[in-house]
């Protein structure tokens, strides 16, 4: 089988849920011909022509606001938000009505949506281009929040995300997008929208991170394991809603807990993570439970970027704290 | 230099302020049997308008957005569309809302605090949209589905004349432009967004020329004149249907009443504008047109007055037998499935006592 | 000295500084001849004329955005989002820009804002007046969040605000605008932007709270003392940067904690803080620390409002609760 | 039906595509060192934009945004703007920018992914814009302030022909024109937005009638003549210090290039149309001008290219020989005053040795 990367992996899964559902429409800037500015919508217009791949002009409140009106009627839009950090005009959408349609009109009209999105840093773009603000979209009742962190997964959560009957943030870290290749069975399988994966099982210390953030937590969990200390490394995927049981199972199983997430400290999804251990897991915990995630500054132009990102050596020390308490 | 594009913007009216028909009348409204049905509807509508607001003041409704003055246009609207359109308004498009299926009940349950007021029971219209201008790309996107499945079918968005400084408002028009979309914008200019006058909201000379940015029609028209409403939506949405895209009409009118019942006009709005613009009302109007043509009297208005109370009673009955709501509700509808978390919730609140 | 309501205080803050300062205006729907929705700008559209109280036309980007260029020249807008579910279109200037430029122009040019809006549910109004999305202005890199909960702090931190050099979110509670009278003196003193409130001593439990919940919270204290129970009650207020040290050393003391919020659970604030002490209160924890906030779910129109705000029997319970552990 | 409005837009050009003056030239454009010096100019930008993609190319330069064909009109532009007046540029303003103090090196160490390129030594303008469109709002707001303190200073927002589409820019003009703003709109419309072409962007015959949607003029000028764009940019300048309000201005020109160096416009641009676009460039078409009026030669372009990558190389040394810096930048601007946590932080930073 041959093994592809994530931007491939989601390709795949547009094309093949696009084949099996005529209500599926491509949508945003640049989607069309130009494939989308990563490709991840490459050949779908040759595929599926213009009126399932739609360039949109160039405006986000638009593109999020018109999705409510498609999907009011059965339609299925995956619309692309060219960076995360052009995504805030279409949030007043976002917040307003995707999310309320249904409770609002007791089920009447729904929104099976999904708004697609690079995020995060570390691919060396101009401002803007880095962000990580997905505590913004899971503090917003009425959405699901996902986030891919292997072509596999991309592939199986993509398609969950598409079929689900409700609005979706699906968030692509564009430094994972071509960083590793995997081999990906294009069998149209969706994967749970609520449960974490299990990257890597260990005793001593759970590392819980999403997105790319796992490439460097994967790797410290090698290092330390060389000195002895087992990591659980949990893929949240799904940040909203979370799948507490499978953290707390595996932090009651270690005591100890370290949360990584390239966005600010502040309020973002970490601290619920942690919140949650401080109230159902108190006393599960050996040691204090320490978050390393990037500063709460916006993320500084990619000169500095990878300063920026919590490192391995961060996350190592980390690791080596919570082993002392 | 030379001139590269030249626009104009017209503006329609059948029936001047006296009642006058002030060019020959399109054909339905020489039946006159079309005529007196606005004219109900719009007068049950004031009666149900003069209701809620009392309701309002005795405490059986929260805050309430009248619709006084402006039931011409809404009626009109109401009236143009087909079944198979699709709604999607602010919250004064009473008058087209009763004609689409929603219920004066449910009107005054959304009102009061209630969301089964937007479950409407007969449309399947959107709800009324309080984010002002967020609708219009909502009537895009649905035109969009029209256009995608080849349905014979337009979306329309209802605003108001404040609506049209916001940029979802624009950034609607563009699309609905460029990929010639079937959906009509209806603007009812009532000259007021809260205490914001119409020239204080914009330099436009017509708020209809704000379709020139986007590269297709904008027509005026009398929104006091429920004939030029009528008629001129009527073809803006043929032509819509018709595949020839979309048109942004300016119904002239005039916010009689305060912005809501949360607000006192008096503050901004001086007692002289309100005069003049009472002088143009489209009730009045249409009802000496109705007796000049001998068709209506004040024997007849007594027993519409009745029959209007009755139905206005009945939806207030209806409204206030509604079944009590539990706390389920609050999750029920979030999601087609309730994700765990939410159910937890869901039997805390409900075991929850006070609050 | 005569006492005046929450609203009354805002109008005295704006007046105060309005007079002091000819770099602060005013602007905003409805702040003019209407004195806002809720009368916090009455009058100051007579005493300061209509070149610093200007009514806007009603576009949320917009009044975001030109603030930043007012702002850039040295004024210090003071605008007024009418509600906070209407401040989502100002959102992307927000996050993009107010909070960036003095950043971005490495401190050549700054954001003096501070933007206003009533917030909260309990009023009895339509859908969306009664959001509680302070975290997502609380996870944004470049921001201040200020909430009071009295008169008093409603000018002081107002004063505050304004001062402040940077964009500052000032989230007036709409349900304490009239509830209680407090006497105020307008003499121009601010309050601190970065500190707590105590509000009660107590030695048993620590009640975290901000906004209008603080009065279901000291109710709560008031019918515990009662039992012998002793809370220590924090209002917040400056709800970023938070006052970890206030915080810490309460619960040091009484090693339980209740933190109260409107806002859904979720990626709330009360997440904050109680990941917060599960990293540097850990060993003072005696019980779980305990969130009481609204649901994950969008405020329901108002028929249900009451039932969605946290009720003093869930706040009361809580006490027992972690009284237990 | 009556016509209550009209609109026309009018085309502005005296260079044609041949170097032809079609009407008589402006005064200025009759002082031969002016359109030398707007040579001289264009010229360099193109230097260093060329410059400027081979860095990128060889890894010395982050993603970086041409000019190529667009030349003119930043340098018009900038020749037209007062040292008082601000500019909210959006990214392709290179040939205003450096007229307003804004040196090449910095241009530079913008896209090298360092903040300093924003410090601006020698300006006070906003610096670049990604975002598209929010700059048109920071130059009302800017225009608001200058016409609050009654000062005689204008601000320009400068974007392209995509940002026409977003929301903020029709609420900036509505701004302006309801406010009288003294600010002028300029639309670099060089027929694309990434991949999406000027008539997929909107049905609007041209863009500068989206002004009348805010109660305005709008004006079309040929985008690829220098002279035209100096000229016009002037009248709008000097109408809105005049207090005379906005304008919008609609530059016809094209983007050669891809639209950054992270694109590849053979995707999906025609080679068809890129020659077509190419004989209309601005620099040659000056040049030739310059040449049949008997002011320049191949000599004299010789030494100018000489010079002009000598400055370019100079800026180049410039950018590469900055002072590195420290993880505390990252810190020490985000408030006038550091907080106590990101202080934390910014030692937490500075400890980390390793990412
Ligand atoms: C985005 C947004 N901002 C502010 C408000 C508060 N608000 C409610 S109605 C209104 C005025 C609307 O004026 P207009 O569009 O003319 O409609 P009208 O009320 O006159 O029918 C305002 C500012 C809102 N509902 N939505
Ligand atoms: C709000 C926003 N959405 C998307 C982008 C990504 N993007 C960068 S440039 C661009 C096209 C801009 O086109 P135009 O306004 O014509 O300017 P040009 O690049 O042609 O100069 C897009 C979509 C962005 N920077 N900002
Ligand atoms: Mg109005
Ligand atoms: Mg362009």
């Amino acid at each position: 089988m041959v093994e592809i990367t994530l931007v491939e992996a989601l390709n795949q899964a547009l094309a093949y849920e696009m084949q099996c559902d005529p209500n599926v429409l491509v949508l945003g800037e640049d989607v069309g011909i130009n494939g989308g500015v990563f490709r991840v919508t490459q050949d779908l217009l040759k595929k599926f022509g213009p009126d399932r791949v739609l360039d949109t002009p160039l405006a986000e409140s638009m593109i999020a606001g018109m999705c409510v009106g498609m999907a009011s009627q059965g339609l299925r839009p995956v619309a692309e938000f060219q960076f995360m950090g052009f995504s805030y005009p279409g949030l007043d959408q976002i917040i307003n009505h995707a999310t309320r349609l249904r409770n609002r009109t007791r089920g009447r009209l729904s929104c099976p949506i999904v708004y697609r999105m690079p995020y995060g840093a570390g691919i060396h773009a101009p401002e803007h281009h880095s962000e990580s603000t997905e505590a913004i979209y899971a503090h917003i009742p009425g959405l699901r929040v996902v986030i891919p962190s292997s072509p596999a997964r991309a592939y199986g959560l993509l398609l969950a995300a598409i079929r689900d009957p409700d609005p979706v943030i699906f968030l692509e870290p564009s430094r994972l997008y071509r960083l590793v290749k995997q081999a990906v069975v294009n069998d149209g399988k969706a994967l749970p929208l609520d449960r974490c994966f299990k990257l890597r099982d260990g005793s001593n210390v759970t590392l819980i991170s999403w997105g790319a953030m796992l490439h460097e937590t994967l790797n410290v969990a090698k290092q330390v394991a060389e000195e002895g200390i087992e990591c659980d490394v949990i893929d949240v995927a799904t940040i909203k809603p979370l799948d507490r049981l499978s953290i707390l199972t595996s932090v009651e199983k270690t005591g100890r807990c370290i949360i990584i997430h390239e966005a600010p400290l502040n309020c973002g999804v970490g601290a619920e993570i942690a919140a949650m251990l401080a109230e159902q897991g108190l006393f599960f915990l050996k040691a204090p439970v320490i978050r390393v995630t990037g500063y709460d500054t916006v993320v500084p132009y990619f000169k500095l970027e990878k300063k920026y990102l919590p490192s391995e050596s961060r996350i190592k020390q980390a690791v080596y704290t919570v082993m002392e308490s | 230099m030379i001139e590269v594009a030249q626009f104009s913007i017209p503006y329609y009216q059948f029936l001047d302020e006296q009642a006058r028909a002030v060019t020959s009348l399109p054909g339905f409204a020489k039946q006159i049997d079309t005529l007196l049905h606005f004219y109900r509807l719009m007068v049950l509508i004031r009666t149900f308008d003069t209701k809620a607001i009392a309701l309002q003041r005795t405490g059986k409704l929260g805050t309430y957005a009248s619709i006084l003055g402006q039931e011409a246009v809404s009626v009109g609207l109401g009236h143009a569309m087909k079944p198979e359109d699709v709604l999607c308004p602010a919250y004064r498009e009473y008058g087209a809302q009763i004609q689409r299926g929603v219920t004066l009940s449910e009107i005054l349950l959304y009102w009061g605090g209630d969301e089964r007021g937007n479950q409407f029971q007969s449309s399947h219209d959107f709800p009324m949209a309080v984010p002002i201008g967020t609708q219009n790309l909502h009537a895009v996107g649905v035109a969009c589905a029209f256009k995608y499945r080849k349905q014979a079918r337009v979306a329309v968005a209802a605003c108001g004349d404040g609506a049209t400084s916001e940029g979802d408002f624009y950034e609607a028009m563009n699309l609905a432009g460029v990929w010639s979309l079937p959906v009509v914008f209806l603007v009812s200019n009532n000259q007021w967004a809260i205490s914001v006058s119409r020239d204080h909201q914009t330099r436009c000379k017509t708020l209809a020329q704000k379709a020139i940015a986007a590269g297709f029609e904008g027509w005026q028209v009398d929104g006091n004149d429920v004939i030029a409403v009528r008629e001129k939506i009527s073809e803006a949405l043929e032509k819509a249907r018709g595949g020839d895209g979309p048109t942004l009409i300016e119904a002239l009118t005039y916010r009689l009443s305060d912005h809501t019942t949360a607000d006192d006009a008096n503050r901004y709005r001086s007692k002289q504008a309100l005069e003049l613009a009472y002088a143009k009302e489209p009730i009045r109007r249409l009802k000496r047109y109705l007796i000049e043509q001998g068709h209506w009297s004040e024997e007849k208005e007594e027993s519409l007055l009745q029959l209007c109370a009755k139905e206005v009673g009945q939806a207030v009955m209806d409204y206030q037998s509604v079944s009590s709501v539990t706390t389920d509700v609050m999750f029920d509808f979030h999601f087609e499935k309730c994700p765990e978390e939410l159910e937890e919730q869901k039997a805390i609140a409900s075991g929850n006592k006070d609050g």
